[in-house]
């Protein structure tokens, strides 16, 4: 390894290593609410990368779309398989109207 | 070299996870919906083939961009920074996206506007979102519950601040319209979440208005400096900066605006869909039973 | 091995990860989510690779690309969770069930009910 | 009326082909009752035709020439080019469909969908006129192709399954060769450079013998594509299971425009496009006579068996057509102006027999010959006409068949090839065997209870509805007019001479 | 000012604006967004043709930068074509729109779905034309990525207007394969923007792009284009999609979204890419030849009438990928001066002839179906007697597909004819011809249904008169292309198949 291992370097292989674990972990997971999960941290994570790439306009972009707005749309469409199963796990503000 | 935990290869079926819900679904465990218990995956062999197919490409690819010295010549970054003063912003992420490459923003946004326009065009189910009109009443914001109450009170104002920041730093700082408006978006989605905003139907005209500001606004300017420049959103003299800054608050709101409409308006999932029976699957595409034949003096009977 | 190359195979074997993933998995949830990922694996290369010069210079115009295409994703996620809740309404499995090339309506098939 | 500057205009070709084009369109748009709009629109367009067709003989017998293009593609254009060698053609279509017409309206009078039917009829013979004055072989092939779709509404009219087979079989052989002759016409195009029809043929001779194969199967593929309409021997099926169709589409197109348009696109293909003096080098006019003559005979000896009287004119038809291609292949400008004649005699016979069926079916519904005992006296008239007809067929003096077999036979003299006499004569045997037990059984033997109950009654002034018998008796005095006034120059005798003068062929 | 600016901005952005003011919701504002898409796009494209016609290809700097930095929309032959058949085809459709949804004023978008689906109709259709337009013009790599999923979100959209289960299930597969398709194609810029450092199609054709890394992205590329295009091998998403889909949906799906991607391919393999390698091209034209094959043989067997169109599309698609190898410029025997631009103008006058005769089918067929409210084969029998000028439409049209006179189809199988045999191409005669014979047998089925003896004289649900003009119009556009498209021709060699070479 001839450059020198910095801990920039060890910073990096670290976010890398977990994007592709938590993308690994996501997609071969069984439930979907811990998927979901797991994609809100991937986003983070990414979000975490764009700021060692040098691009922050693109790490508050991913942190608030990616992360935030994707995966609150991805919560609400769980909400809604939730609902329909009936299982008791709704949301607390979801009182029966 | 800490390669990426190339040791789990893609494809390996491992045994479903220890967790996982033991193979019956009992009556509590959550719906099918919920789970994917892979019963429908496919055969496992096609899905390691596909693996297979898939890890050298992968290996080759990576090895290719390893290699691929072609843009080392930085030309483009020059290029920019030697343009940036004529744009009238000095960050230069805002710089491309609204003045080099002002007409990818613009179809950005309008694909924003089509989705949004699809997600309607999908039957809207019943709305479950706000609390029922008792309980909001009662407690006012966040109803009984004070945990809510209390992170609306503080969350949302600050929202709305670093919005507002987040669009004028936009032109010097890193950050700009659409960090803007997905902050404004979470504050919406708490605010719809806890029943305060009233979540208004798509067929709400400031709703459609708004949304559609945002394109309307990219297109009129850039039709407007047209006959002044010879070309299509090529800002004049002078006028870059007020125009940008201008598009930047219309995006901000406009995303805002369509990104709550796609959360708030998702279909939900009636128990039994009576529409559903009546439909006949090889009939008319939008379901209209054949109307009783008009009085034959309908002129246009052939 | 910098920094950036990491990004880049990253990139790669998110990308792969979830192009796997799309064709296999049949749950459609899955699927939106694999396609987000891919857009992030193409995203990673996209930024990483370009930027790997010796004086490390930024260059805006990924980072610009990267940005559109974040919003893009979004929107399509939004459509497609949209769209595969109604598909789980109509006809209530969360699976693409209905086979293209085998399923054909059989207008020959005894009549449903007018 | 003078009519000199009518003459000189060159898109009189155009006219010819619009007179049918636009009533057809224009028909199609009518509803099922508007029955008097429809005819007199069909009436008007044939007759329109029939005088623009008069006023073109006049220019072309004076010398004059009619070239129309349109460029569909830089390269490739639709010309119509009114030449004497067209004009042979349209002039019996013109003539033919208006009579036919006349025909078509009593006989299909009542019955149902006849908008779909004259509109399609006159779409047929749009695509005919077209194709006749061709100007080269992409227009040709464009006409060609349109015939064959524009003909198959008309085979199925009756919508009953029998008809839709006879239609789906039609279809097979037609679209079949019609894609290979495209095939054929685009391979020539590349080949020779040039789709254009001169007299005396595009091909030079330095360039087939430098590529004899590939010429070989150009002419093959082209010989394929026009055999079919022409019905040589082993693409002729398609013929006698068409006569399912009603008799005026039998009368019009299976003995005139669609069959003729086959023998017609075997000229053109024989001396227009390769030339005759190449063909023969080639070997290929050899292989057209040999495959021309053994269809002559194959085609009678079927129609010995046949009982059914229209499937007996239909094999008839497929040995007359190779007569044409006979004497246009043999190397003797008499034999070409044998092949021509009948190319108009054989039209004007033939429809004559198809009437005098269609009248026959039609008014007492007899369709086998072992019926037809007795029918002349119940129908003079039309039996007079059928046996102008079948003595026509035979070739006996004065019809016009006698002609134009004399003339093949001295072509075949003059072009050293004997054994074409010995074909001619067999054929004649031939036809005769078949058609004067025709008829002697409708002259001589007694009425056949099944059609004779009613003859008692008071017999009506005449036979049948005037509409059908004067066509019928009027394409009999035609027959008998070409064979007797063959030396006028405005026979069809005359004007195949002039071709061959003006050297158009 | 030239002509051009104005009149790119016209195409491209007149739709934009028109389905803002759609937006609207109400039936005069859906009326109104309809109109002014049409004229803007039509006047759009008459201004390009004649602009290009005089000066050849056109540019027009959007914001005023130059290529590396900015984007330019670019208009030569190829794409004002395009511009003008999506045009002719769009503003018929949209005429066949107003009617088929029913009377909109009466119609409640909350209850019907009919009302629903006139509602978001236009908007849809409109946003997916300004991005076909923008597809037409682009010379933007990630331009076209995101014009891309424009077309893609508002197409999936317009096959989920229809209630039926089966459809939204299409429309879901549509989506699922539109999105991955796209990914593949960024994926694919990346990679192109990685090893060339810019992403304008015009100075990447300059740097003649040929290392591995240029044909992997090629390979990317293509196929995510060949996905959204539905060539062959993946095509299963098509025939659903298009036949569930309200009929003026799947006239537009099936006549000028597909040709979207098509043109992308085009674009990329032989402006781009200078014809690629030979063996790719051949490829492409055995991927278009078993797409002939399948697509008939499959469209052959249905028994509902849009399945048998839907299957049509796959395999007039396979016609237009049979263009492929007799582009490649070397040849297969190197083409004869004297033909050489038949494969370019013969394949592009059968994407012509396919939009419109493909449109005006669908049409025709929603007619038919309209008129009895069912889509089996079986259930239109007799139809043609009561809807003599949509059977008459259906006709035409099937003669264009299968390239028999009069039509645009007859004359582009002649050209590409006469390319394959000058360059010796045996097996490409061979399939073009067979192709056109398998097309005539399923054309016919559906007629002989259509003329069927025994009417089924169930109730009958009478068609408004403008529905059957539509189709007609179209039709007998695509038959009068067939005898004069010299015009088609001219403008198609300004900036033929390697406008920057």
């Amino acid at each position: 390894m001839t450059d020198v291992v910095t801990t920039g370097l060890l910073l990096d292989g670290l976010i890398a290593l977990l994007l592709a674990g938590l993308a690994f972990r996501l997609l071969r997971t069984r439930d979907l609410f811990e998927a979901i999960m797991l994609f809100v941290a991937y986003g983070l994570t990414l979000a975490l990368a764009w700021i060692r790439v040098g691009a922050p306009d693109i790490a508050l972009a991913e942190a608030a779309l990616g992360a935030g707005v994707t995966g609150a749309l991805f919560l609400n469409a769980w909400h809604r398989l939730a609902v329909r199963a009936g299982s008791d796990d709704r949301l607390p503000m979801e009182a029966d109207p | 070299m800490m390669g990426p935990s190339s040791s789990h290869g893609p494809g390996v079926s491992s045994p479903s996870p220890s967790g996982d819900a033991p193979t019956g679904p009992d009556a509590s465990s959550p719906s099918p919906l919920l789970r994917d218990h892979g019963e429908r995956d496919g055969p496992p062999l096609l899905r390691w083939l596909l693996g297979l197919f898939l890890v050298p490409v992968g290996i080759l690819l990576a090895l290719g961009l390893k290699g691929a010295a072609g843009s080392r010549d930085p030309r483009i970054p020059d290029l920019i920074a030697k343009h940036l003063p004529e744009t009238g912003v000095s960050n230069p992420v805002t710089g491309v996206l609204l003045n080099f490459r002002g007409y990818d923003t613009l179809l950005e946004i309008a694909v924003l506007v089509a989705a949004m326009v699809a997600v309607w065009s999908l039957d809207r189910g019943q709305r479950h979102f706000g609390l029922p009109a008792s309980a909001s009443a009662s407690g006012g914001a966040g109803g009984g519950r004070p945990f809510l109450s209390a992170i609306l009170r503080l969350a949302v104002p600050t929202a709305f601040l670093t919005a507002v920041y987040l669009t004028w730093m936009g032109s010097s700082e890193p950050a700009g319209a659409f960090q803007a408006g997905a902050l404004l978006a979470g504050a919406g989605v708490l605010l719809s979440v806890a029943g305060v905003l009233r979540p208004l139907t798509a067929a709400a005209l400031p709703v459609r208005i708004v949304a559609a500001g945002g394109v309307a606004g990219f297109v009129v300017t850039g039709i407007a400096v047209l006959p002044f420049t010879g070309a299509f959103l090529a800002y004049p003299e002078g006028w870059a900066y007020p125009l940008i800054l201008g598009l930047e608050a219309a995006l901000a709101v406009a995303v805002a605006v369509i990104l709550v409409e796609l959360f708030v308006d998702v279909p939900s999932i009636p128990a039994h869909d009576a529409a559903l029976d009546a439909v006949d699957p090889y009939g008319d595409p939008l379901g209209r039973a054949l109307a009783p034949d008009p009085s034959p003096a309908d002129p246009e009977a052939p | 091995m910098t920094s950036l190359d990491l990004y880049v195979w990253a990139g790669v074997v998110v990308f792969l990860l979830a192009l796997h993933a799309v064709v296999t998995r049949a749950h459609l949830l899955w699927k939106v989510l694999a396609i987000n990922l891919m857009g992030t694996g193409v995203f990673l290369i996209l930024l990483a690779a370009p930027a790997r010069r010796d004086p490390m210079v930024a260059d805006p115009l990924p980072q610009g690309m990267v940005l559109t295409g974040i919003v893009v994703a979004v929107a399509a996620t939004a459509l497609a969770l949209g769209m595969a809740l109604r598909v789980m309404a109509r006809t209530g499995s969360p699976f693409l069930t209905v086979d293209p090339e085998t399923e054909e309506p059989d207008p020959d098939a005894p009549e449903p009910p007018r | 009326m003078d009519v000199t500057p009518l003459l000189a205009w060159d898109a009189l070709p155009l006219a010819v082909v619009l007179s049918s084009f636009v009533p057809g369109v224009m028909i199609m748009f009518l509803k099922e009752e508007q029955a008097r709009l429809r005819n007199s629109l069909n009436m008007a367009g044939a007759v329109a035709k029939v005088a623009l067709v008069g006023l073109m003989l006049q220019g072309v017998a004076g010398g004059a020439s009619y070239e129309w293009a349109l460029e569909v593609v830089p390269g490739l254009s639709l010309t119509l080019r009114g030449d004497a060698l067209a004009l042979l053609f349209v002039t019996l279509s013109a003539v033919l469909w208006l009579v036919t017409t006349l025909y078509a309206i009593a006989y299909l009078e009542g019955s149902a969908n006849r908008t779909r039917f004259f509109a399609f009829f006159s779409l047929c013979v749009t695509a005919t006129t077209g194709l006749a004055m061709a100007g080269d072989l992409f227009t040709f092939v464009f006409f060609y192709e349109a015939l064959t779709w524009a003909t198959y509404p008309l085979v199925v009219h009756k919508g009953t399954p029998e008809a839709i087979r006879a239609g789906r079989t039609y279809l097979y052989y037609t679209l079949g060769a019609g894609a290979i002759l495209v095939v054929g016409a685009v391979w020539f195009q590349v080949e020779a450079g040039t789709v254009q029809f001169a007299a005396g043929g595009v091909v030079d001779a330095t360039a087939v013998a430098s590529g004899p194969i590939t010429w070989a199967f150009i002419f093959a593929f082209l010989l394929i594509g026009m055999g079919v309409k022409s019905a040589l021997f082993p693409i002729h099926g398609w013929l006698p299971t068409a006569m399912v169709a009603p008799a005026p589409v039998s009368a019009l197109l299976h003995a005139v425009a669609v069959v003729k348009a086959g023998a017609f696109g075997i000229t053109r293909l024989l001396h227009s496009l390769f030339g005759i003096e190449v063909a023969w080098e080639m070997g290929a006019a050899v292989a057209v006579a040999a495959l021309a003559a053994f269809t002559i005979v194959y085609a009678s000896v079927r129609a010995l068996s046949q009982d059914d009287l229209k499937k007996v004119l239909a094999f008839s038809t497929v040995s007359q057509l190779s007569y044409i291609a006979l004497g246009v292949a043999l190397l003797d400008p008499l034999a070409h102006v044998g092949g021509l004649i009948h190319l108009v005699h054989q039209g004007i016979m033939k429809i004559t027999l198809f009437f005098c069926a269609g009248l026959i079916a039609q008014t007492l519904g007899v369709k086998k010959i072992s019926d037809m005992g007795g029918v002349a006296r119940r129908m003079p008239l039309t039996m007079a006409a059928f046996t102008v007809g079948a003595v026509g067929m035979i070739g006996l003096p004065p019809v016009a068949g006698f002609i134009s077999k004399w003339y093949l036979g001295l072509g075949a003299l003059g072009a050293g090839q004997p054994w074409v006499i010995g074909v001619l004569l067999a054929s004649s045997l031939l036809n005769a065997a078949y058609f004067l037990p025709i008829l002697r059984t409708a002259y001589f033997d007694d009425p056949d209870p099944s059609w004779a109950r009613g003859a008692e009654g008071p017999r009506p002034r005449l036979e049948a509805d005037w509409r059908l018998v004067l066509p019928a008796v009027t394409t009999a005095v035609f027959s008998l007019a070409a064979g007797l006034l063959a030396a006028s120059s405005w026979s069809p005798l005359g004007w195949a001479i002039l071709i061959i003068e003006q050297g158009v062929l | 000012m030239t002509g051009a600016e104005l009149w790119t901005t016209a195409a491209v952005f007149g739709p934009l604006l028109a389905s803002l003011v759609a937006l609207g919701g109400r039936p005069a504002a859906l009326k109104a967004g309809l109109l002014l898409g049409s004229v803007t796009t039509l006047a759009g494209s008459l201004g390009l043709w004649l602009q290009v016609l005089q000066h050849g290809p056109v540019r027009h700097l959007l914001g005023g930068w130059g290529a590396p930095l900015g984007i330019e929309l670019w208009a030569d032959g190829f794409s004002v074509v395009m511009l003008a058949v999506t045009a002719l085809v769009g503003a018929a459709v949209s005429l066949y729109s107003l009617s088929y949804f029913g009377d909109l004023s009466t119609l409640d978008a909350e209850t019907s779905p009919a009302g629903r689906a006139a509602r978001y109709f236009v908007p849809l259709w409109l946003l997916l034309w300004s991005a076909l337009n923008g597809i037409y013009l682009s010379a933007d790599l990630f331009n076209l990525y995101v014009t891309l999923e424009i077309l893609g979100l508002a197409a999936a959209a317009l096959v989920t207007l229809a209630v039926t289960p089966r459809a939204t299930v299409a429309g879901m597969r549509y989506l699922i394969v539109s999105l991955v398709g796209s990914m593949l194609f960024l994926l694919g810029v990346a990679l192109l923007y990685t090893e060339f450092g810019t992403l304008a199609l015009e100075e990447l054709s300059a740097a003649a792009p040929g290392g591995p890394m240029a044909a992997t992205s090629l390979a990317l590329m293509t196929v995510g284009m060949a996905a959204k295009t539905a060539l062959f091998p993946l095509h299963a998403w098509l025939p659903p999609a298009h036949a569930g889909a309200p009929a003026p949906a799947s006239a537009l799906l099936s006549a000028v979204v597909v040709k979207g991607s098509f043109f992308i391919l085009v674009r990329l393999w032989f402006a781009v890419y200078g014809g690629g390698s030979e063996a790719g091209l051949v490829l492409m034209g055995g991927l278009g030849a078993a797409a002939i094959l399948w697509g008939s043989v499959l469209a052959l067997r249905q028994r509902s009438l849009k399945r048998v169109i839907a299957y049509s599309t796959v395999a007039q698609l396979g016609y237009m990928f049979v263009m492929f190898p007799l582009l490649a410029p070397e040849g297969l025997g190197g083409p004869d001066p004297r033909w050489s631009d038949d494969a370019w103008i013969g394949g592009i006058l059968l994407a012509v002839s396919h939009a419109l005769a493909k449109a005006s089918m669908f049409m025709a067929a929603g007619n038919m179906s309209y008129a009895v409210a069912r889509d089996g084969l079986r259930d239109i029998s007799g139809v043609a007697h009561r809807l003599p000028m949509s059977f008459l439409a259906f006709g035409l049209g099937g003669l264009s597909l299968a390239g028999l006179p009069p039509s645009a189809g007859f004359v582009g199988k002649w050209l590409l004819l006469r390319e394959a045999l000058s360059a010796g191409g045996w097996f490409w005669v061979a399939i073009i011809t067979v192709g056109g014979l398998l097309t005539i047998a399923y054309v016919l089925k559906v007629l002989r249904h259509a003329l069927d003896r025994e009417a089924s004289d169930g109730d009958f649900r009478p068609v408004p008169r403008r529905m059957e003009w539509a189709a007609l119009l179209l039709a007998l556009a695509s038959a009068s292309l067939g005898v004069r498209a010299t015009e088609v021709f001219q403008v198609l060699l300004q900036g033929g198949v390697q406008p920057w070479t």
